[in-house]
């Protein structure tokens, strides 16, 4: 890891985004960064939306805030348009869904995250798995094995098979997105 | 401990106070703190301890002192309201000299005020809470492995000098996950309160020469007696005039006495800056971030970060000043600590103040601004 | 003073400063006396008090003992007790003390069934802040706050204790002083929290407000006013107006003590430890 | 059976003059005297009820059984 | 939403943030349903709320609301209501606000009876802070401090207050939502103040970490488990293990309303001025 | 009211309080308060007032808050260890911005402490007993007739900037009685809270240019919300980052806006002098008589005594103190005000804390001893 | 007598599919979208007895009695 | 009044030494005088000792405290050499009983207070009130009718008759104690 990696995902409460940053965060820590992960909730704990966010880089973190992440995922909407102005100049963004007819940045990458976990791991519950799977796919900011153990780590024991399949899914939906990008980017 | 982990800073405080021996935590839930209680609810019962969840925290203060009465390390954690609530009894573990260790994560105050979002408004509410004159340490980690170190470090002073200690954390620190790889330096010892000596009779408050009585643990064969009224060295009220001012310059003058033991406080890049940003807590990762990155640039900037936040280290910040074109005190808050630093640099060097109130985390970004401003 | 109180009391403290006729000094009498009867190890037994002329009797019981803060005196024994449960634990409380500020530690020290045993001293009145009506001051009666007569409705202590779950509740009174030893020993043998109130009184601070010419007719007024618990179920209630039960008022076995049901909570723990 | 006797003694030294012990001792043993602490008035009639004992708020009071007597 | 809802509720303010089947949206109706049957003028109702989930609710209702801190609503409601008795007063609080930290406040308005309605939100557990259990969850459930499982015993509410000598009350469920407006109306009408105990669900906070799949299983075991106080009256004991009573579970009208009774001490007040 | 009188401090609290309009008193008894309490009991009733007495001070002062909402004065009375537990209810008075008067007579702490001897040892926490920034105003008078005079300029404050306000006392101005004779400017004149303007749209907590929205009487038509959390203009909650900065700076920035108004402090012969005495409470009883036997014997010396103890008059003692030998703070307690008076004083001056913490006044002798030392 | 009609609709913009409505109409009139959100499947079979709109913490739900058929 | 009166009273609770010590400044403050009055309690207001005082002067009174007072009245002992070094070195000590057999200093009055209430006036309540009229006899610090005139304000509508003779008991004795004492003076 040679960049300093500031990773913000947007969602609602329940969704599990929360733990699928902390996720991201051991990967990381396993393969020897420094990492800060943390969260904010809506008035307490209650409803609406959250956000978790992980900062990953080979030295110490102290600023433990992320003001323009390098990637941004959210779960909640579609309209990228929106969240553009949010991330850093060379940042990534993922929406989770499928992409207008319109052209979109080069920059923004559009996974059908819920619809995954929906119909292909056919449960709805792993969506934040398969978050993992796209970000790490689409990033590489950790390999896919840490982030395998981390997720195996993380989640109950009995459902540790469906959400390997879960984040092996989102790791192919973010591979065929880079695919189509590069080929569209060439043609 | 030596293989890395990802601990929240609440986290941390658990595993510090349990590595230190505490085997009693009494508490009421609150928002930032409420993991606190969580983890001691799964850690204690399977460490022949005790997880106390009490009606509120008036109860759950009282409760920590009774526990340490028999000698059992304890502990209770919240935030700014029930920290309020607590008052009363801080002042009583104070002049009863009981020892026992007060996590307080900093919200957004004052009442509810905002539940979620950090902020360092309680900061001059640790040293002045409680009526009356009272002893505090108050000890305010900046990282996880800190929280752990200084968690541990608490528990160990209150049970050295018999006196409530604080330990201020803040939202960010409480809810942020980090890294954290033990060394030697990290683990913590054990320190037992100082028991009575079996050859000779028990004073429950002796003027011994470190100022410090010894404390026989409910239970041991000393029968004596406990109060919040002022006492004697027997322990027994008094309101002789003579008696009075001895045991309270007593009480409230071992905290001085022992300050080389207790202060605790970092020193970043100092001696050759011209300007100086005094900081604690969290907004202290974002002056040392700012310092790192200025000093890339070579600009002469340095920090002070007060560890032991009371006693107020007035020494190390008036060395520190001296001679400086500068000093920043950034903070959470509408200037509690600059209140500190300006009494103790008492003009020799211009101190400005630098404050958010708006429920977020000054950034590194701005202090450099404030700094370039100030040049 | 007799052996018992040598035996029991700090005789360096006495003569206590109670006033002259208060009852708390009965109290204490009726207090060593049981303790006596318990047979305890005085160094097994803690304490406990909160702040009020009641309050101050742990200056001069020879045992464990802690002055606490006005209305906590629970959950500070509540702390010692959970984690030095060997300990018998006494706590002493005056009527503010007990159920005005410290209501909420009553209470829920009743549903918990901690067994520790909680001896109240109601004299209807505060008596050390010189005679401000409490939550037991009865209607009527003339009190610094109440000069035109008190209008608030008061608890009966006995019945807030029983909704709250307590498990063992008796009345007693410091005329009838046999019977509050007897109630006391009861109490402290019961498994699981008890509740002793004790009916006595403040001459300084309500007598003489209250047309008790001396400490001695306070006395008589609840050696007339108190009902024999079993006597009083026999009675017809009009019989019973303006009088109060006293005795074993209460008591059940159905809720466990909280220590021996936390021992589940340990096994759980342990049990997962090793897997 | 016999008589029994009883020695009854106030500690006037820690007397507070409440008077209970003079308004509830059934045989009347106790009077006043001008400072109106207890004072043992009427030994003789004690009957060895501990009344006294039980409600004197300071302890004052030590009721002991000294013989008995054979002439019932 | 209806009429009533526009009506009674500040609109700008809906949807509610309550998660999705949480019960306090159930009451929340029940209660504006209530106040129209009543039919009080909306400016001359005060809503008062301590702090949780089921605090939330003054920010709802369009009358004089006050949000105030944890467990002190009581307070609060007192110093209103004593100061302008002309305002109905209605007090909103969560079992931890009204039974943990708020024991004591709750048991002396049971004490004084002041005209005002307490309708506690009795979710057995703190839902705003995360699920931590409360003096009301029943033993065996999980909660985040009670990773294995609670063994504290809990209050019977309503017989705590009964205990503390209220004159007016009542248990209803969020599932019986038509019994829960008449229950209100006839604390309302109550002259002397009136406790509203309502059984109701976090789906989020205790439902997910009970096995309960659903909000509509939670209403589901509310409906199973509450039983009219006078069908239980005729049950026989076992019948009625693990279940609870709903409706109006006492009354008295012996003890006069607080306000009331203070006219004396005005009386004698003004009295003693002219001589 | 020309009549001369005897009156103790704490009953010309309660003169002073009617006289301004306060209708509703809800407190719990403490010594050396109770006496307050104790007299309004007797006061209000016949006056269409209510006394109410709570099951403790907490309850106290939330039954003031609820009463001031309805438009009535309301006031609670207490010493430190009840003061300690309004703390939590004290800060929502101040973020909600309730008017409300709370009087402190300060016995000796912490804890139970000595509850019948003097202290002034709870200065500091009347300035940062609550969690979170918050304003605050503290007056402290020193003489019966100020007592009466500033607790009903207490009552005015509270309502004309919508703020709790803290009349500090002690046992001995609470407990003493003395001939007090009002004039003229004695008369307090009932000042009520600001309404809501009938012509324009009610926004609860509107910007408004003196900093201090109107309020609205509970049960008057107007029908919002009240919260302890933060809110915006309209009353209710928001954690949007600039409103939250925008409204905790308005709310704590009133009372600097209108310090000339807030502000009270007492100059006795400070021009000439060399040496400074400054002191509050009744230790400034002491020290004037010092001042005023030191200058019949032609010495130089002055005082300076914070009425309004909080805001602290900064400006107030550096000019005073500019150019003198020496400032002395005199202090029933370890030195707190004297932290203040450092901070202000920048060092410019040297300052000399004299402290006595048995229980006991100051005496003038001790001063004039410190002053004849250091001249 | 006549048979009361009803119309039933569901505000879906505010409805947070907590399945409630679902669960205790005793007519089934409702059944779930995609998103788990309330539809009125079969709002002929509704009898008017309110119990969704009383129990939808949200109100979303409206009973609204239409007509009365007079083929009874 | 051209001297600054610090008068301290001591007794046990209980005996009427607040209200003597109020009746005192009363009558001061009726003359024109600046007054300061107050008391001490033994713990909170328990049991023990208490003491009063009343400082009266022309001029305003600042320190509020007694150090050393010029009149120091003792109801509860005989013991008139413990108190001597307490009082100032012009100071009066009146002591409440008979004096012993031996000389006494000419500073020093015994006045029988206890005894004129018991038996004279028959009313032992009332012994504060001779109290008062004895200060009043001894030292003239303020009129006999103002003292009597605030006497009659302090007590019980239907206690006036006897606390006035209670009063002029206690001036009495003090004018027999003070002529006796001239006497012994002269002769
Ligand atoms: C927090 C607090 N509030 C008030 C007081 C003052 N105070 C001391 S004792 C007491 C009440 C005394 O009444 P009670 O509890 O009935 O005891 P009693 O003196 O009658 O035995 C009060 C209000 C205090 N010490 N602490
Ligand atoms: C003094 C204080 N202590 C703790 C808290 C944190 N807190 C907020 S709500 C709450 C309890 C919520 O439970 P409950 O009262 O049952 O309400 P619910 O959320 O379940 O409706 C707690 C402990 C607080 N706000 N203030
Ligand atoms: S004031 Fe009352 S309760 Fe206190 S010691 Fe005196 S008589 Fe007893
Ligand atoms: S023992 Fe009984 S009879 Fe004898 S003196 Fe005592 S009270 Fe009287
Ligand atoms: S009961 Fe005791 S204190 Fe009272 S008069 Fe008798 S001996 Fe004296
Ligand atoms: S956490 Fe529970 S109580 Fe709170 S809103 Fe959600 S479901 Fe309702
Ligand atoms: S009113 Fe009754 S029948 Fe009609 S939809 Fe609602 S629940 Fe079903
Ligand atoms: S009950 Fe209401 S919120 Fe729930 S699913 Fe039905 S319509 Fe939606
Ligand atoms: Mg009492
Ligand atoms: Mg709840």
């Amino acid at each position: 890891m040679s960049k300093r990696w500031e990773v913000r995902l947007i969602g609602t409460g329940g969704q599990g985004i929360v733990t699928a940053s902390i996720i991201l965060a051991v990967a990381a820590l396993r393969e020897g960064n420094n990492v800060v992960q943390s969260q904010n909730y809506g008035p307490e704990v209650r409803g609406g939306y959250s956000t978790a966010y992980v900062i990953a880089s080979e030295s110490s973190i102290l600023y433990p805030k992320i003001d323009r992440p390098n990637v941004l995922l959210v779960m909640t909407s579609t309209d990228y348009e929106k969240y553009l102005r949010d991330i850093d100049d060379n940042g990534m963004l993922i929406m989770n869904g499928e992409p207008g007819p319109e052209k979109v940045p080069d920059n923004v990458y559009f996974i059908p995250i819920t619809n995954i976990a929906h119909d292909e791991v056919e449960r709805p519950i792993t969506a934040n798995i398969v978050c993992v799977g796209a970000v790490v796919g689409l990033t590489g900011m950790v390999s896919e094995a840490a982030a395998l153990a981390a997720v195996e780590e993380h989640v109950p024991a009995k459902a540790v098979k469906i959400n390997r399949r879960a984040f092996i899914l989102g790791v192919r939906a973010a591979r065929e997105a880079l695919a189509k990008r590069e080929a569209s980017a060439t043609s | 401990m030596a293989e890395a982990k990802l601990l929240s800073g609440n986290d941390a405080c658990v595993q510090g106070a349990l590595a230190a021996g505490v085997r009693f935590f009494a508490g009421y839930p609150i928002t930032p703190s409420t993991e606190i209680a969580n983890a001691f609810a799964r850690e204690l019962p399977g460490r022949g301890g005790i997880f106390m969840q009490m009606e509120d925290e008036i109860a759950s203060m009282g409760a920590i002192i009774g526990a340490s009465c028999t000698g059992t390390k304890a502990v209770t954690a919240t935030s700014g309201p029930g920290f309020s609530l607590m008052q009363e009894n801080i002042g009583y573990a104070a002049v009863a000299e009981i020892p026992c260790v007060i996590i307080n994560v900093m919200r957004y105050g004052p009442s509810t005020g905002l539940p979620t979002s950090p902020s360092q408004g309680d900061f001059m509410q640790t040293r002045w809470g409680p009526h009356g004159d009272h002893p505090v340490i108050v000890i305010a980690p900046y990282t996880a492995r800190e929280a752990y170190r200084e968690t541990g470090r608490a528990v160990n002073l209150s049970e050295r000098y018999r006196v409530p200690v604080i330990v201020l954390m803040d939202e960010i620190l409480g809810h942020l996950r980090e890294r954290v790889e033990f060394r030697d330096e990290d683990l913590v010892q054990e320190i037992n309160r100082k028991g009575p000596d079996p050859d000779s009779t028990f004073l429950p408050y002796e003027y011994t020469e470190d100022g410090v009585p010894p404390f026989a643990n409910f239970g041991t064969g000393y029968r004596y007696h406990i109060t919040g009224l002022i006492h004697d060295e027997t322990g027994f009220p008094t309101n002789n005039p003579v008696e009075v001012d001895r045991i309270m310059r007593r009480v409230n003058e071992k905290i001085e006495l022992h300050r080389r033991d207790i202060a605790r406080t970092q020193f970043v890049e100092v001696d050759d800056a011209d300007i100086l940003v005094v900081a604690f807590g969290s907004v202290a990762r974002s002056a040392h971030e700012a310092v790192r990155t200025l000093r890339q640039e070579g600009k002469a900037v340095g920090m002070v970060r007060p560890v032991t936040v009371w006693p107020f280290p007035d020494e190390d910040i008036r060395k520190a000043a001296a001679g400086k074109k500068a000093v920043i005190v950034p903070e959470m808050n509408l200037g509690q600590m600059v209140r500190e630093v300006e009494r103790v640099v008492a003009g020799t060097v211009p101190v400005h103040a630098l404050n958010r109130i708006d429920g977020l985390l000054i950034t590194p970004q701005e202090m450099r601004d404030l700094i370039e401003d100030i040049q | 003073m007799g052996e018992l109180h040598e035996k029991y009391l700090r005789m360096n403290k006495m003569p206590h400063i109670w006033c002259a006729g208060c009852g708390n000094g009965i109290i204490m009498g009726a207090f060593i006396t049981a303790i006596d009867r318990l047979g305890y190890d005085k160094d097994e037994v803690a304490a406990v008090s909160g702040i009020g002329c009641s309050g101050r009797i742990t200056g001069y019981l020879d045992f464990n003992t802690i002055h606490t803060t006005h209305g906590r005196a629970l959950a500070f024994a509540t702390g010692i007790k959970l984690t030095k449960p060997r300990l018998k634990v006494f706590v002493f409380m005056g009527d503010g003390d007990a159920v005005a500020i410290g209501g909420n530690h009553l209470i829920h020290a009743c549903r918990r069934n901690l067994d520790m045993t909680a001896v109240i001293f109601n004299n209807h009145i505060y008596g050390m802040t010189g005679g401000q009506f409490s939550p037991t001051t009865f209607k009527n009666k003339s009190a610094t706050t109440a000069p035109y007569g008190t209008t608030d409705p008061d608890f009966d202590i006995a019945q807030l204790c029983i909704g709250a779950g307590a498990t063992y509740v008796a009345r007693g009174t410091s005329y009838h002083a046999r019977l509050l030893t007897d109630l006391i020993v009861k109490g402290a043998e019961h498994p699981g929290f008890s509740v002793i109130e004790v009916i006595t009184h403040c001459p300084v601070n309500f007598g003489r407000r209250n047309n008790f010419e001396s400490p001695a007719q306070m006395l008589l007024w609840q050696k007339e006013h108190g009902v024999a618990a079993r006597k009083a179920k026999a009675m017809p209630l009009e019989d019973m107006e303006g009088k109060f039960t006293i005795g074993e008022l209460y008591r059940s076995t159905e809720i466990p003590e909280y220590l021996e049901e936390y021992g589940r909570v340990i096994q759980a723990a342990n049990e997962e430890k090793q897997p | 059976m016999g008589k029994k006797r009883f020695n009854v003694t106030v500690d006037r030294t820690i007397c507070k003059a409440c008077g209970i012990c003079v308004a509830f001792c059934p045989m009347s043993v106790f009077t006043t005297d001008h400072d109106d602490k207890a004072v043992v008035s009427a030994p003789e009639r004690c009957t060895g009820c501990r009344q006294c004992e039980l409600l004197c708020p300071d302890f004052c009071i030590t009721v002991v059984q000294v013989e008995e007597t054979a002439d019932g």
